[in-house]
């Protein structure tokens, strides 16, 4: 690597902040960029696609169930003659909506935590790390599934469920970052100047904790919306008749043999989302590492 | 026949559409058991010239444009730019030994001292384990760490900054190479402890007549221990010559800078000499003499669109010619 | 070193305690009672067998009772099954186990070749493919892979027996089926590791010294690159054998996962108990040894422990 | 160094493919289990236990009827038709109220010993203990002072129509006439059980079932067990001390376990099941479609019902009720949605009784339900309250439900939320009486329409509809103590023309039996209770 | 000699244990003084409690012992209210001008920030100007106020730490390191701006450095720190020619080989 090369003596032109930057160094990663505008393009197809569909999720017609996908069908129809597509659409808006709520349940929780606890160091810090530690130990896994046996099919159940196995991850990792961020100089010279710690928290630590945040939360949602797939396996997913991604894959994963393009269809769905904020959460990474701000 | 003869020296780094010239046509000798300064700023291109000449850097994005280097070995020549990746892997370590600016990270923290100061014995040696551990402690006696048949088991971290440097130089000098590469060696090291250092190098350099090529940015460390110092701005060679000499009676308008910035109790209460602005961006490389990028610097026209050519001055001594004039020292009081 | 086992056993003890408190809790609050079927039960007989559980006596009574049991190493008897739970546990850990080291063995096998050449050839064609086949790894649920598996290697190529867990080729496409999932979450937790590392100096210096690549690898860059992963293998063992039923359930394996989700369904109380018990214990024991293994890597945390 | 790589690579493939082809010639274990005359089939899910008195369900069933054998055995292709077992001869009196069994001399447990009468005295014995906590205890109540020794009323087992007259003659006194009696003694809760090694392995009242370990276990059936690894394998060996163990052609069956349906199938069709007792309806389909030879299907004696709340308004009004009857169209339910060859209901007992013909009024009548609908005072579903139909978690449910509420908003204009729940707390919200619409469903215990009939008189714990008829329980209560077959078929018809009346639960279809079967297996027939005597059953190998 | 302005008593400061390590004690009883308009050179080698002293005298350091004097207030006593109201009193200036400012935050919201511990804060165009008059007084242009960090050079970013420093209107500033990571033109850039400023606002430094030539230069006395304690303190010249105690002797020696005359 070079060293350092220093800025010019004249100034560049202003403008580029901090965030211009980032998204500088996205828009050149175009694997990233790629994957930003196809989530875009999965989130309006799942959002608007419903309305202008003609077809309801539930409209049921006999005379048409397992069609093979045609122009007036282009997913096919499922087993009770519903147009598989409008399916997809909502399924995905009940995915990723998931996935987009459990992962800001996440985010609240474990950010919140994380840095509070990072924040405050010391005896009451090491102690609220100590319960995570604690807490991490714990077969969520099996929780999730006893939470949701047990108390029915909420979504709402669902959300703080999962939000709840995934924050322990997210408070760790925020704890480590803002502890080392607080010995930085610069937020020292804050406490030198007298600024209370709320303001430091929200204007020193956590803004610098956003790019990890961020990245983490981009591999939260997959995780969510496997673990809600994973869960309609065993029947503990969202209520029917609403679809989700990981029900359609389900039902899909059952009549592989008969009809393959309800298993591949969805499932195509549900891996290239996976896949694009895969690698999203990579390119913002690394768009967003402070040492890649160097070059 | 000089030890190391480096000629028209060029390295680039290519960076998402955007080319560096970090290194551009630097040209020195070296003679066996000599000691040469390479004194320049961060950015001027002294480290990457380093490492090029030991094929160190990360290629891609690295690239050496041009140059040749030829070091002599027992075996002739060798052009150290041309050989494949297995032949100078025969000449890292054996030939050139290079130490690095921070002890802290440059020694490998997962691995026994013993493991890591044997293991190029055992490579290019190819001795025993027990006879290489047998001349590690010896050498880790010579740089004088006490106890070292005991510590020499230890791991990195359980030692300070200047023992890990000491650990460095011994890891390297066990090789016997003829030529050894410190980069900053001491820079990151408290005042005190830099000198034993320097010192310590400087001894056992000289006791087996081994060359060095001494880089820093201080030309206070270079005045006393370097016999020719090479300074260098912007990748290229400013001035070249006898360490007593360049020290004295600088040439070269940057060298004069340079010295002349140097804070020092003799100058107390009297602003420094601070040459505005920063070194130039080596992404657009400066076509003709770097100098008159520099705000305040007048003159030197002729330079302006050429790169300014090296010319002889003295016995052994090359300075980059330039016109510039440096700005008065009462217009730089109160950049 | 022993205060800190000290340590780490005193949390392990509030684990438990939490878990079984936890998992008694919710399940005394769900409607529902392991003794009710299709066929409904006269009340006589319900009241028999509740005395005969001991579920006639107050919740806190039942609570106090299963730890005392506990204290002697019994985790009572199933309300469902006609075995005790012990007996059960006994039955299908080993089973869990064998099927999670190796599941654990096939992602290591996969996640620490694909990461590290993922790493060394950072940036270029071998490291998109390796990672593109780790990320369909992630993205396609075990509940897909399992049948296509079973299909392609079973059915349609009579390769390895469908599912069933009795000879040695019944161990190969549950363990590869559950593999796959960690092994490509561990190629990218490995090549992020190694890429850490071959940034670092150190290298430079083993490079300075004149050594080939294959030494510089395996002595120098392993070991700290493979850090993270040894730090990840914590969540994946717990993962593993806490996340196997689906893979389970699709091979028909008698493992504690099944188990466990058939206990939950039938309000089977001390089974539910037994199972968290065992999974609680699994995941601090796999923390731990993670912690050790990571200790024992680097020394600057062993000292730090010590 | 990359060559190195490259050559490792294809080393590691050759060796694969190596593998690969030299696996493929691996014998199908069907056909090497044929040769050794072992049947490989499914059971479906793990047995809880297979103490024949504790036990419930068909995959209990399935092995219990290899292990034990009752007074009589069923016929292998016949349904309600028994042949001699432990009794090789029996008798009644005129009104069928006390039954004479004359238990074969050579009747022996897997250890040697005698099965004797009092086995039989013993094993009921047990079955009535309260402490027991037996499911099938009711099953039991046609004896005499049976329920009301299990109520705990009486002390004295000697007042329990059950006597061992000799060694070998056990007498069976009855509450009533009881014309259909043997094929009731074909359900498992009839079995003898070894008293004495229950006693010894932790007592009579013991559900631990420390008896019924391989090794312990002693029973009287064509088969002995050899090895159960739970969720795993139950695996049964030819009992050498069976009395017609040379007519037994298996040399032992495995039963496994196996939950999941699909992989029941892949099994089947990778050549490790001669009998894949389930098959799921899109497989199925499929295989009609390809003709497959191996599949097999019949009618089974069960019907899916939806079970109505009529405390609950409005399902309070028989209109309404009848209304959403009406307003089902079963044909499609059974063509487009479980397409399983189920038949569409039309009464609540199912098709195949002999000679219970009573035709059930449910059929699909749009037009009358909307009518109906109006005249209960929600014209076109308005102000019709918003009702939920609750079902356990399953796929299949969640189809059904799915369809037939869109079958109600569309012909009725009400709406109906789906509510998945989870098995146990949907048995408790029923139990309790709080739900709305349940689904439910009920498989025959023996071969009588009165095994479905029964279940909704008043004081059954089965009836969670809340609906109570006192003509209903008076019909029922003629039908159980009618002597004469025919008038009690035409009692049994005048209840339940009431409960189709009255409506409070919403027949949808019958039952069918779907699976697969290897062309090696012989002698294995449709039975609709499912119940075939293993030592009918044979394997042919292919050469 | 007027009284001084920053008076520092028996300092002490110790480290809690941490896992299997014994406390250190960073500071074993320190005392030193700086007058007002002098600059106090505090020279000592890493470990040597330098750093825990500046940041004890800025209240980011808990202190075990002794007290710290601002003029007659007892500095290290005050109660948080107080504190409040007097922290702009003393400021300082970091080592790292990578690390010292919030990549996130303009050079505008960081010198904004800066404005509000000042007792009386400008606000709206006030502090517009303020702040831009700061900017042109450190040798930085206008616009450099709606840049980020990252677009400055390092001795710019030690620019602006400076202004950050000095314009709370301290009396007293602490200086750690001010110019060692800088490379040797920017260094004299630097020094210069801080001499001129401190003659222009009559302000105190406490100058922490490892450079004795930097010292020899600036310092108008100096305390040679080693371990947790001051070895050797008084007027800069005289400690500097005539060293008492064996380490400064030897501090000088180390340096005394670096220097060049030119």
């Amino acid at each position: 690597m070079p060293e350092q090369v220093p800025p010019t003596e004249k100034l560049p032109p202003p403008g580029r902040s901090y965030w211009g930057d980032a998204w500088s160094r996205l828009a050149r990663n175009r694997l990233a960029l790629i994957s930003l505008w196809v989530l875009v393009g999965i989130t309006l197809f799942c959002v608007v696609g419903p309305w202008l569909r003609g077809y309801g999720f539930n409209d049921q017609d006999y005379a048409r169930v397992f069609a093979d996908p045609s122009g007036a069908f282009p997913f096919g129809t499922d087993d009770l003659g519903r147009d598989q597509m409008v399916r997809i659409m909502v399924g995905g808006r009940v995915s990723l909506g998931i996935g987009l709520t459990a992962t800001a349940v996440t985010l609240i929780i474990g950010v919140l935590y994380g840095a509070v606890a990072g924040y405050a160091g010391g005896r009451l810090g090491a102690l609220m790390m100590r319960l995570v530690d604690v807490l991490y130990a714990m077969p969520f896994t099996i929780f999730v599934i006893m939470l949701l046996t047990f108390f029915g099919r909420n979504m709402w159940l669902l959300f703080v469920a999962i939000g709840a196995v995934e924050w322990l991850t997210m408070a760790r990792m925020v704890y480590g970052q803002v502890r080392s961020l607080k010995e930085r100089d610069f937020v020292l010279a804050a406490r030198m100047l007298g600024q209370p710690w709320y303001r430091i928290v929200w204007r020193h630590l956590l803004p610098n904790v956003l790019g990890v945040i961020v990245v983490y939360a981009t591999l939260t949602v997959p995780s969510v919306i496997l673990l809600e797939s994973f869960l309609s396996f065993l029947g503990l997913g969202v209520q029917a008749p609403r679809p989700s991604w990981g029900s359609l894959i389900k039902f899909g994963a059952d009549q592989m043999t008969t009809s393959p393009h309800l298993l591949i269809i969805p499932a195509l769905f549900f891996s290239v989302t996976l896949f694009c904020l895969n690698f999203l959460g990579d390119g913002l990474r690394d768009a967003l590492d402070p040492q890649s701000r160097r070059d | 026949m000089p030890l190391l003869d480096v000629q028209g020296l060029t390295t680039r780094f290519a960076m998402r559409g955007e080319t560096v010239h970090a290194v551009e046509d630097v040209s020195f000798v070296l003679e066996e058991g000599e000691v040469l300064g390479v004194v320049g700023e961060s950015g001027s291109g002294k480290s990457v010239m380093a490492s090029s000449l030991l094929r160190l850097l990360p290629m891609p994005p690295a690239q050496i444009a041009a140059g040749q280097a030829l070091l002599q070995t027992e075996s002739g020549p060798l052009d150290l730019l041309q050989l494949s990746e297995r032949e100078i892997r025969r000449v890292r370590g054996r030939e050139i030994g290079m130490i690095f600016q921070d002890p802290m990270t440059s020694l490998n923290p997962y691995l026994r001292l013993s493991t890591q100061l044997t293991e190029g014995l055992r490579r290019h040696y190819g001795l025993s384990k027990r006879a290489a551990i047998e001349q590690a402690i010896e050498a880790l006696e010579r740089v004088g760490i006490s106890d070292a048949a005991k510590r020499i088991h230890s791991h990195p971290h359980e030692f300070s900054g200047g023992m890990r440097q000491r650990v460095m130089i011994a890891m390297m000098l066990l090789l016997q190479p003829r030529l050894l590469i410190a980069d900053e060696p001491t820079t990151a090291l408290d005042v005190t402890v830099q000198r034993q250092i320097l010192d310590q190098l400087g001894a056992l350099c000289r006791d087996a007549r081994t060359a060095v090529l001494l880089i820093t940015h201080d030309l206070g460390v270079v005045a006393q221990r370097c016999h020719r110092v090479m300074v260098m701005y912007a990748g290229q060679v400013m001035e070249i010559g006898p360490s007593q000499v360049i020290c004295e009676a600088p040439r070269h308008p940057y060298t004069q800078a340079l010295l002349r910035a140097r804070p020092s109790a003799s100058l107390r209460g009297q602003p420094l000499y601070a040459l505005p602005g920063n070194p130039p961006d080596l992404r657009e490389p400066p076509v003709g003499d770097p100098l008159l990028l520099r705000p305040g610097v007048t003159g030197g026209d002729r330079w302006r669109t050429e790169r300014p050519p090296l010319e002889q001055v003295g016995a052994g001594h090359w300075v980059r010619a330039s016109e510039a004039v440096l700005p008065a020292w009462e217009e730089v009081r109160d950049a | 070193m022993g205060r800190y086992l000290l340590k780490r056993l005193l949390q392990a003890v509030v684990v438990w305690w939490a878990t079984i408190t936890i998992a008694f809790v919710m399940l005394k609050l769900t409607p529902g009672d392991p003794f009710s079927t299709e066929r409904a039960l006269s009340p006589q007989v319900l009241a028999q067998l509740e005395a005969h559980y001991g579920l006639d006596q107050p919740a806190w009574v039942q609570y106090l009772r299963y730890f005392e049991g506990l204290f002697h190493g019994d985790f009572g008897p199933s309300y469902t099954s006609t075995r005790s739970v012990n007996e059960i546990l006994g039955q299908t850990l080993p089973v869990s186990l064998e099927l999670g080291a190796w599941a654990l063995l096939v992602a290591l096998a996969i996640g620490l070749g694909a990461g590290t050449a993922a790493a060394l050839k950072h940036n270029r064609w071998p490291d998109y493919t390796v990672m593109s086949f780790a990320m369909l790894g992630i993205c396609l649920p075990t509940f897909v892979l399992g049948p296509i598996f079973q299909l392609l290697f079973g059915v349609q190529w009579r390769l390895l027996p469908v599912s069933g867990w009795f000879a040695a080729d019944h161990r190969i496409l549950p363990a590869i089926t559950l593999g796959l999932v960690y092994g490509a979450i561990i190629a990218r937790v490995t090549r992020g590791g190694m890429l850490e590392v071959l940034s670092q100096d150190f290298l430079k210096t083993a490079r300075a010294k004149g050594l080939p690549p294959m030494e510089i690898l395996l002595r120098h860059t392993l070991r700290g690159g493979l850090l993270p992963t040894v730090s990840y293998l914590g969540p994946a063992i717990a993962g593993i054998v806490s996340g196997s039923f689906v893979i389970e359930t699709i091979f028909q394996i008698p493992g504690l996962g099944r188990q466990f989700v058939q206990a939950a369904l039938n309000r089977d109380l001390t089974l539910v108990l037994g199972t968290v018990t065992v999974y609680a214990t699994l995941i601090t024991l796999a923390n731990l040894l993670v912690d050790l293994a990571v200790a024992w890597l680097d020394p600057r945390v062993r000292s730090h422990h010590a | 160094m990359r060559r190195r790589c490259r050559t490792a690579w294809c080393c590691l493939c050759l060796g694969l493919l190596v593998w690969l082809t030299g696996c493929g010639e691996r014998e199908a274990p069907v056909e090497r289990a044929a040769k050794e005359g072992i049947l490989l089939m499914d059971i479906g899910t793990e047995p809880k236990t297979l103490d024949p008195q504790l036990a419930t369900g068909q995959p209990a069933h399935r092995v219990i009827t290899a292990l034990f054998e009752g007074l009589v055995i069923p016929h292998p292709q016949r349904d309600g038709v028994v042949l001699p077992g432990v009794a090789d001869t029996w008798e009644h009196n005129e009104d069928a109220s006390v039954w004479t069994f004359h238990i074969r001399e050579n009747a022996r447990w897997s250890d040697g010993r005698s099965v004797t009468a009092s086995d039989f005295v013993r094993s009921y014995h047990r079955m009535l203990t309260p402490e027991l906590g037996a499911d099938f205890a009711t099953m039991l109540y046609r004896l005499e002072n049976a329920e009301a020794y299990h109520r705990g009323e009486i002390d004295d087992f000697r007042e329990v129509g059950v006597r061992a007259l000799d060694a070998h003659t056990l007498q069976l006194r009855l509450i009533g006439p009881t014309p259909y009696f043997l094929t009731m003694l074909n359900h498992y809760a009839w079995y003898p059980v070894p008293v004495q090694l229950i006693e010894s392995e932790g007592g009579l009242t013991d559900r631990s079932g420390d008896w019924l370990q391989p090794g312990t276990i002693v029973s009287n059936g064509p088969f002995v067990m050899e090895e159960w690894k739970p969720n795993s394998r139950i695996r049964v060996r030819k009992n050498p001390n069976y009395w017609d163990h040379a007519a037994v052609a298996l040399e032992g069956i495995d039963f496994m376990p196996i939950e999941d349906s699909n992989t029941a199938v892949r099994m089947f069709d990778g050549g490790e099941l001669h009998i894949a007792s389930t098959v799921p309806s899109a497989v199925f389909e499929q295989r009609v479609a390809q003709d497959d030879p191996h599949l097999r299907m019949g009618q089974q004696l069960g019907t899916y019902y939806y079970l109505l709340n009529v405390n609950q308004p409005p399902l309070d009004d028989v209109r309404v009720r009848q209304a959403l009857s009406l307003a089902i169209d079963r044909g499609v339910i059974v063509e487009q949605v479980t397409r399983g060859g189920e038949r569409p209901a039309h009464r609540f007992v199912p098709d195949g009784f002999r000679d219970y013909d009573y035709q059930g009024p449910v059929h699909f009548d749009p037009e009358r339900a909307r009518a109906l609908l109006a005249e209960a005072g929600y014209p076109q579903g308005q102000g019709f309250p918003p009702l939920t139909l609750t079902y356990n978690t399953l796929e299949g449910h969640q189809r059904i439900g799915e369809a037939i509420t869109h079958m109600w908003q569309e012909q009725l204009g009400i709406r109906v939320e789906l509510q998945n729940m989870e098995w146990k707390t949907f048995l408790e919200r029923k139990d309790q009486g709080d739900f709305q619409i349940g689904r439910s469903g009920w498989i025959a215990d023996y071969y009588d329409p009165l095994t479905f009939l029964e279940i909704m008189i008043s004081e059954s714990g089965n009836n969670d509809s809340g609906w109570e008829n006192a003509d209903y329980d008076a019909w029922i209560a003629q039908a159980m103590r009618e002597g004469d077959m025919a008038q009690r078929n035409q009692e049994m018809g005048e209840a339940e023309s009431i409960l189709m009346e009255d409506m409070p639960l919403i027949p949808i279809y019958f039952y069918s039996r779907r699976w697969l079967q290897d062309e090696r297996v012989q002698g294995w027939h449709h039975k609709m209770l499912d119940n075939h005597p293993y030592q009918f059953v044979s394997l042919r190998t292919s050469d | 000699m007027p009284d001084p302005r920053l008076r520092i008593e028996d300092l002490r400061v110790t480290f809690p244990a941490r896992a299997g390590r014994a406390p250190v004690e960073a500071l074993k009883g320190v005392s030193v003084e700086a007058y007002p308009g002098e600059v106090l050179g505090i020279v000592g080698e890493s470990g040597s409690g330098k750093s825990t002293l500046a940041r004890s005298v800025l209240h980011l350091q808990a202190i075990d012992g002794g007290r710290i004097w601002l003029d007659d207030t007892e500095w290290s006593t005050l109660v948080p209210a107080a504190l409040r109201r007097q922290r702009h009193a003393v400021q300082m200036v970091f080592q790292d001008p990578h690390a010292s400012l919030n990549p996130r935050l303009t050079i505008r919201e960081t010198l904004a920030e800066a404005l509000r511990c000042r007792p009386q804060r400008p606000r709206g165009k006030a502090a517009r100007q303020e702040i831009e008059g700061w900017l042109d007084r450190v040798g930085l242009p206008k616009d450099a106020a709606q840049r980020y960090p990252h677009e400055f050079s390092g001795g710019q970013r030690q620019r602006i730490a400076i202004a950050r420093a000095l314009i709370p209107q301290p009396q007293v500033v602490v200086a750690d390191e001010p110019v060692s990571a800088l490379d040797v033109s920017i260094q004299a850039q630097i020094l210069n701006l801080l001499e001129s400023l401190r003659q222009e606002l009559d302000l105190t430094f406490v100058f922490i450095t490892h450079d004795l030539e930097l010292v020899g230069y600036w310092a108008d006395r100096v305390a040679v720190m080693r371990r947790g304690e001051v070895v050797e303190q008084g007027d800069a010249e005289a400690v500097l020619q005539r060293p008492q105690h064996a380490y400064t002797q030897e501090l000088l020696a180390s340096a005394a080989d670096k220097r060049v005359r030119y």
